[in-house]
């Protein structure tokens, strides 16, 4: 048992470091580019090195490597303090499920433009009335000729205001079960007839947009699958979004065991350290109890992809434990500064005011990606083997199911 | 045993949340948090003709002299609606610190201005993040005035007075000073509740007035912040309650797999934790209401109960109504978010659930 | 807002006082009895003054005194360090069950004797197959000219072995939905075909018994409501039961605030009393706010009952609040006491083994008259109007509701 | 990336969890319990015929020198049973303390016995209920021996010899005392776990060995508890697991209103929380065997942070177990309670939750 790269992946890590801090570029360089025009400028220069989308195939732009080598270049690239990538949900989940749906010919003419960051992507499947029940979408797609023709509204798609393309799962059939009146496109995200408008979260962020189709038309030629085959095209692309769901904010603005062990070396409880109360030991304790816990737990899946195993549905355990995790810790941080932590001034608070964005943050964490609820009940379906909930809609034409008390 | 709020108390309940209602609606909060303005001018004056702030001040200094049952009472209402007003200040704190240690002339000064809302008064302890009553006071009585700055203090842009810590001769003691007077310069600042307004205050040499007796300055906080933890918390329980309201709404309404989501005993549960942590609470409030009215000797160890029980029930309620809500919960366009923030501000006011388990205990074993 | 009794209160609990110190057995009186003959003694004493069964009709036993006198009355006896009532089944459940449904000259026939304390009653709901789910019962009673003959049976029968009389819901139909195929008697405990066996818990304790019934008659004179109306008669003795249902473990062997407060104030942590840790100070912070929150609930509903309402399904969170509180209580104390807490000795365990009893008793206080689970979904579904769990056993024949993942 | 257990001891792992399942089946610790054995002899015998009590001592001592991989894969599978036998004490504890602070004549007497199973050893610190380490110490080691008496020592009754804590000229120090030899007397106490002995040692001028350093007693007790508690935290991952796999089984099988419990999301919720709380646990353990098998100066750390999630995921599971079980679980006659037993004495043995929470924090500060 060790933390060490088996050879190989010693050789390919010194590689990809090698080419990392030959290429990242420099401050001058981004200087002035806008956060959008830095990604891409890093994605093309991945891309042309043939360091983009390691694991796709090289004919649609990617290299061919295997899991492990790709876990290992993002650990690398992580190390940088690089834009967070717009790419992700393109690269993540629209691309895997073109490679799995789409033709030979759309795949070539869409991959490397996507590989290239030429062209980003995004995803078109909550609905306000979706919500954890993904399924029961409302947005309709008539076939009209050999076009069809969308209305109605999405929710929740990251990036569309600067996407070229989206994915996207609409009802084509409303006279059969909610499953199986789905059918799945994409579609270029500069149509007519789509508007955006961005959704303002509490934390005072907007990472999501409102996208509203007014007869949208898009080509029969984009149907990816069967018509009525949606949902299982959808599959694809989510079972790719749990894989690429990370620790469930351990990313940029959450709270962790460190920000809150220096809060407590420096705050003041009963004229000592904050640190140095039991109570506060505690707390720290059973946090990092579970940080650990999730660290190692990643170490014992990326050793399994380095045995070539594919990771499953444990991994779900990540965001569970983690988003309820970092509000209690932004809430208990709060507690500590007692009146002083009502300020939320980056330049007045504590710290910059980073345990009250984390504080606000969190209740998106808990919820974007599935609910606390929802991953339970995937830990216990999937991992365990536990019975699915009772579901009232199941056989029953969508137009029949209840939608709300008054239906 | 009539451990219970009398008829009268509870017409004045009626009066209050219809009263509110009317008068403050959610979007009243949001135009606030939206807006540059500190509080809600309109809805504070009509609170003050309708005599709240006089509520527990005595007849002779133009008060009511009524019981803090009946303060109690308007603080859950006024917490159920998430009230963007200064009321939590100026009457918990600042009339409580005149009224337990004002000499006469300074209540004279204040009283009569604070029942008619002419004046608004605030406690101002914080210099650092941290606990105040043990973190050392740099503000200090000189012989030209006070000096020194306290921050995250509430309604302090506002406010006609605050009640300082300060170091002196005699220790630290609690001074009166005018904030509209010379050598005070004050500044909002930004909030993680904008629904309440916080200021840094800068003394140089202002003038201030002893309260209390010299050098017990943080014995009398103690004894305020043990009365204003009871009021705190019957705010608290109103907001958990407010709450739970929401989320029990929107989870009958909302359906997925084609029934209510109030029906999945993921939900069901969640909301009976709600009800449960919010009926303790409450229950313990009464207590805290019952020692408050009494002047009884209890009132340390029923005042961190009801605290403790109510941090931990708004909270949570505030927390999980986001959570019942899914997506939309953590829009700004949703109501959640004020109750989120007033819950997290509560909790921080006047020492938050570690300081106040700690008080609870030290109080049982004083009880014992 | 106060904790007096009223003016009339007042003079009830006072001859309500004078006439317990006046009566209650001494302890030569009790000297060489058995908690069965103790009980019956002192409850015998209650009829002949007329204090016995407060709320029941004088020409039933009883007293016609209102809810508040019978909580006075209750809370003065129990002062008194008497025998648990062995009674409470009979009185807090059959007895009113039997008062809105028997005859009166059934009523005027047992009552007397269930008052005096001559006979004890006990009931028998529960069934191996049961649990949570009450009416899936499967004893069958089959009609014999007016008479029925039992076959089946019943688990979690308290004092079975020492009651002469039970009431018990059986199912006289198999073809209907479980509900209505039930039928409600009370029988006689010394009919032949009775077994009583003791069930050993876990605590080492037996408070509870499985009784079988093998061709067991009872006339058919002895039903309550008419067949197949079982259901409605079981929720009468029901209703009756959440009622009796106290604080979920304020009796004794429980752990409360006070013992561990006790156990925290001698024990040793970091050199000092356990008591001054402030970790140790937040836990004890949490459950005496739940304690403190319960009794104070408690008072609210009194004062209601003083002004003549009758307390709803609200008392439901004492059992859910105190039951799990209490085995975190035991647990903690046990682990203040690290090796030294393996020992669980009467004589040589630290404060005589209270915490290991209530640690090992605890599992019960959670599941024994309604699981956390079951509770929660009370509060839920009688309090906040949450619609009910989805029943798929709903207007389902019987015999074709599944029972197991074979069926 | 190769954080997992290597093949050889996979199959270790399959050949301890065939075995125990053939020797050590739930009837085997319910005999135990019922019973007045103190441990299962036989079980014992083939468990040294195995060689388990020989895994970590080195071969010029007649023993296997395997790494404490291999003792942590055993560690789970006796854990996973609820093994009736006093490994633990003798092979954590008393063969730990032998080979770090044994001087070579000692482990030269010891160590083979120890191995071969025809010594049991055992470590003894509790003179009263609380925490040992620092409540004093009234064994004291005098010029005709040691005297004085030790509680709640596991395996006390049965072992060879036990390590104990005395006071002498140099403070606290670690002495080795021959349990068969004279001035000892021993009596076994009734304990919460009956499966697992627990003894009273009274010492009258016992001869006994000093341990380690003198006056480094507690400091010694500290290193040998923070490798103990890797081997624990194993064993509690594996009780854990059975607790997660009675309840999912159970909840499968029983029906209540036309489905399985295990379809209802209290349920369904429960269960992926034992399984999360179990998962951490086992990850956590990973990074403590690490540690522990490499020496490695993260080990206090590795050993806290294992410790505590064992506690918490064995505590929860044993407790959920037999709340999924409902009324069956908390009978005499069902399994659950084994689980629920010894989950509690994990809990107590070498300290509980909090104090390895506050350990955790200094080798947090420590490390930083």
């Amino acid at each position: 048992m060790d933390f060490n790269d088996t050879p190989q992946e010693a050789e390919f890590r010194a590689e990809v470091k090698a080419w990392l801090e030959a290429n990242v570029p420099s401050k001058e360089e981004l200087e002035g580019l806008s956060p959008i025009e830095r990604a891409k400028l890093w994605q093309k220069r991945k891309y042309e090195s043939g360091w983009a989308c390691l694991r796709w195939p090289k004919n649609y732009g990617g290299r061919d490597a295997t899991t492990i080598e790709n876990v290992i270049f993002n650990q690398e690239e992580a190390k940088f303090d690089l834009e967070p990538g717009v790419f992700s949900i393109g690269h993540g989940m629209c691309a895997p499920t073109m490679m799995a749906w789409a033709t030979d010919e759309q795949n070539q003419q869409y991959l490397p433009k996507m590989a290239s960051g030429e062209e980003i992507w995004c995803q078109l499947f909550s609905e306000p009335a979706g919500g954890s029940d993904l399924a029961a979408l409302r947005t309709m797609a008539v076939k009209d000729g050999d076009e069809w023709v969308i209305n109605g509204q999405k929710i929740w798609t990251s990036g569309a205001h600067y996407s070229d393309f989206g994915v996207i799962v609409l009802r084509t059939d409303t006279s059969v079960p909610k499953h199986q009146g789905l059918s799945y496109f994409f579609l270029d995200m500069k149509s007519p007839g789509i508007e955006i408008k961005p959704i303002k979260q509490i934390s005072g962020a907007s990472n999501f947009n409102e996208v509203y189709f007014t007869d949208v038309r898009v080509p029969d030629a984009q149907r990816l699958g069967a018509v009525g085959q949606g949902w299982q095209v959808a599959l694809t692309t989510l079972m790719n979004e749990r894989a690429s769901i990370g620790g469930g904010g351990s990313g940029r603005g959450t709270v962790t065991c460190d920000t809150l062990v220096e809060l407590c070396e420096t705050i003041n409880l009963d004229g000592k350290p904050a640190i140095e109360d039991s109570a506060v030991q505690a707390k720290l304790a059973d946090w990092y109890v579970k940080e650990a816990g999730l660290k190692f737990t990643g170490y014992r899946s990326m050793s399994a992809l380095s045995r070539g195993e594919t990771p499953g549905p444990e991994n779900s355990i990540g965001k569970l434990v983690a988003a309820p995790m970092r509000q209690d810790m932004a809430a208990f941080a709060l507690d500590l500064q007692e009146a002083a932590g009502a300020i939320w001034d980056s330049s007045l608070s504590e710290g910059g005011g980073e345990v009250h964005g984390g504080y606000m943050g969190a209740p998106g964490l808990r919820i974007a990606g599935g609910t606390d609820e929802i991953m339970a009940n995937i830990i216990a379906e999937r991992v365990l083997g536990l019975p699915q909930d009772v579901r009232l809609d199941k056989g029953i034409p969508f137009t029949e199911v209840p939608t709300s008390s008054s239906s | 045993m009539n451990f219970e709020f009398s008829e009268e108390q509870n017409m004045l309940r009626e009066q209050a949340s219809a009263f509110l209602r009317d008068n403050c609606p959610m979007s009243t909060v949001r135009k606030i948090v939206d807006g540059d303005e500190s509080f809600d001018q309109g809805l504070w004056q009509k609170i003050v003709e309708m005599g709240w702030t006089a509520t527990t001040i005595p007849e002779e200094y133009g008060g009511l002299g009524l019981s803090y049952l009946e303060l109690c009472v308007i603080a859950e209402e006024l917490g159920r609606v998430v009230a963007p007003v200064p009321f939590s200040s100026s009457v918990y704190l600042a009339t409580e610190a005149l009224l337990r240690y004002g000499a006469d002339d300074v209540k004279e000064a204040w009283l009569g201005k604070l029942a008619e809302g002419t004046a608004i008064g605030t406690l101002a302890t914080a210099e650092q993040a941290g606990q105040a009553s043990s973190s050392g006071t740099g503000c200090a009585m000189g012989a030209n005035g006070l000096t020194g700055t306290k921050i995250g203090v509430a309604d302090g842009d506002i406010a006609s007075f605050a009640i300082v810590t300060a170091a002196d001769d005699a220790g630290v003691s609690l001074y009166l000073v005018d904030l509209e007077g010379s050598g005070v310069s004050r500044e909002t600042v930004k909030t993680l509740d904008p629904s309440r307004s916080h200021a840094t205050l800068t003394f140089s040499d202002a003038a201030a007035t002893l309260v209390g007796e010299a050098g017990k300055g943080w014995d009398a906080v103690a004894d305020i912040q043990d009365r204003a933890a009871v009021l705190f918390a019957w705010e608290q329980v109103g907001g958990a309650k407010t709450a739970l309201d929401m989320a029990k709404d929107y989870a009958m309404e909302r359906y997925a797999f084609g029934r209510p989501i109030a029906g999945y005993q993921a939900i069901k549960h969640k909301l009976a934790n709600i009800y449960v942590k919010t009926t303790l609470a409450e229950s313990n409030s009464y207590y805290g209401a019952w020692a408050l009215s009494t002047d009884a000797a209890e009132l340390p160890l029923a005042a961190a109960t009801a605290r403790v029980a109510g941090i931990q029930a708004y909270q949570f309620a505030a927390s999980e109504n986001i959570q019942t809500h899914g997506g939309m919960g953590f829009t700004w366009e949703f109501d959640c978010q004020f109750l989120y923030r007033r819950a997290r501000l509560l909790s921080m006011v006047i020492g938050g659930e570690l300081v106040w388990q700690k008080k609870l205990v030290a109080a049982m074993r004083t009880a014992a």
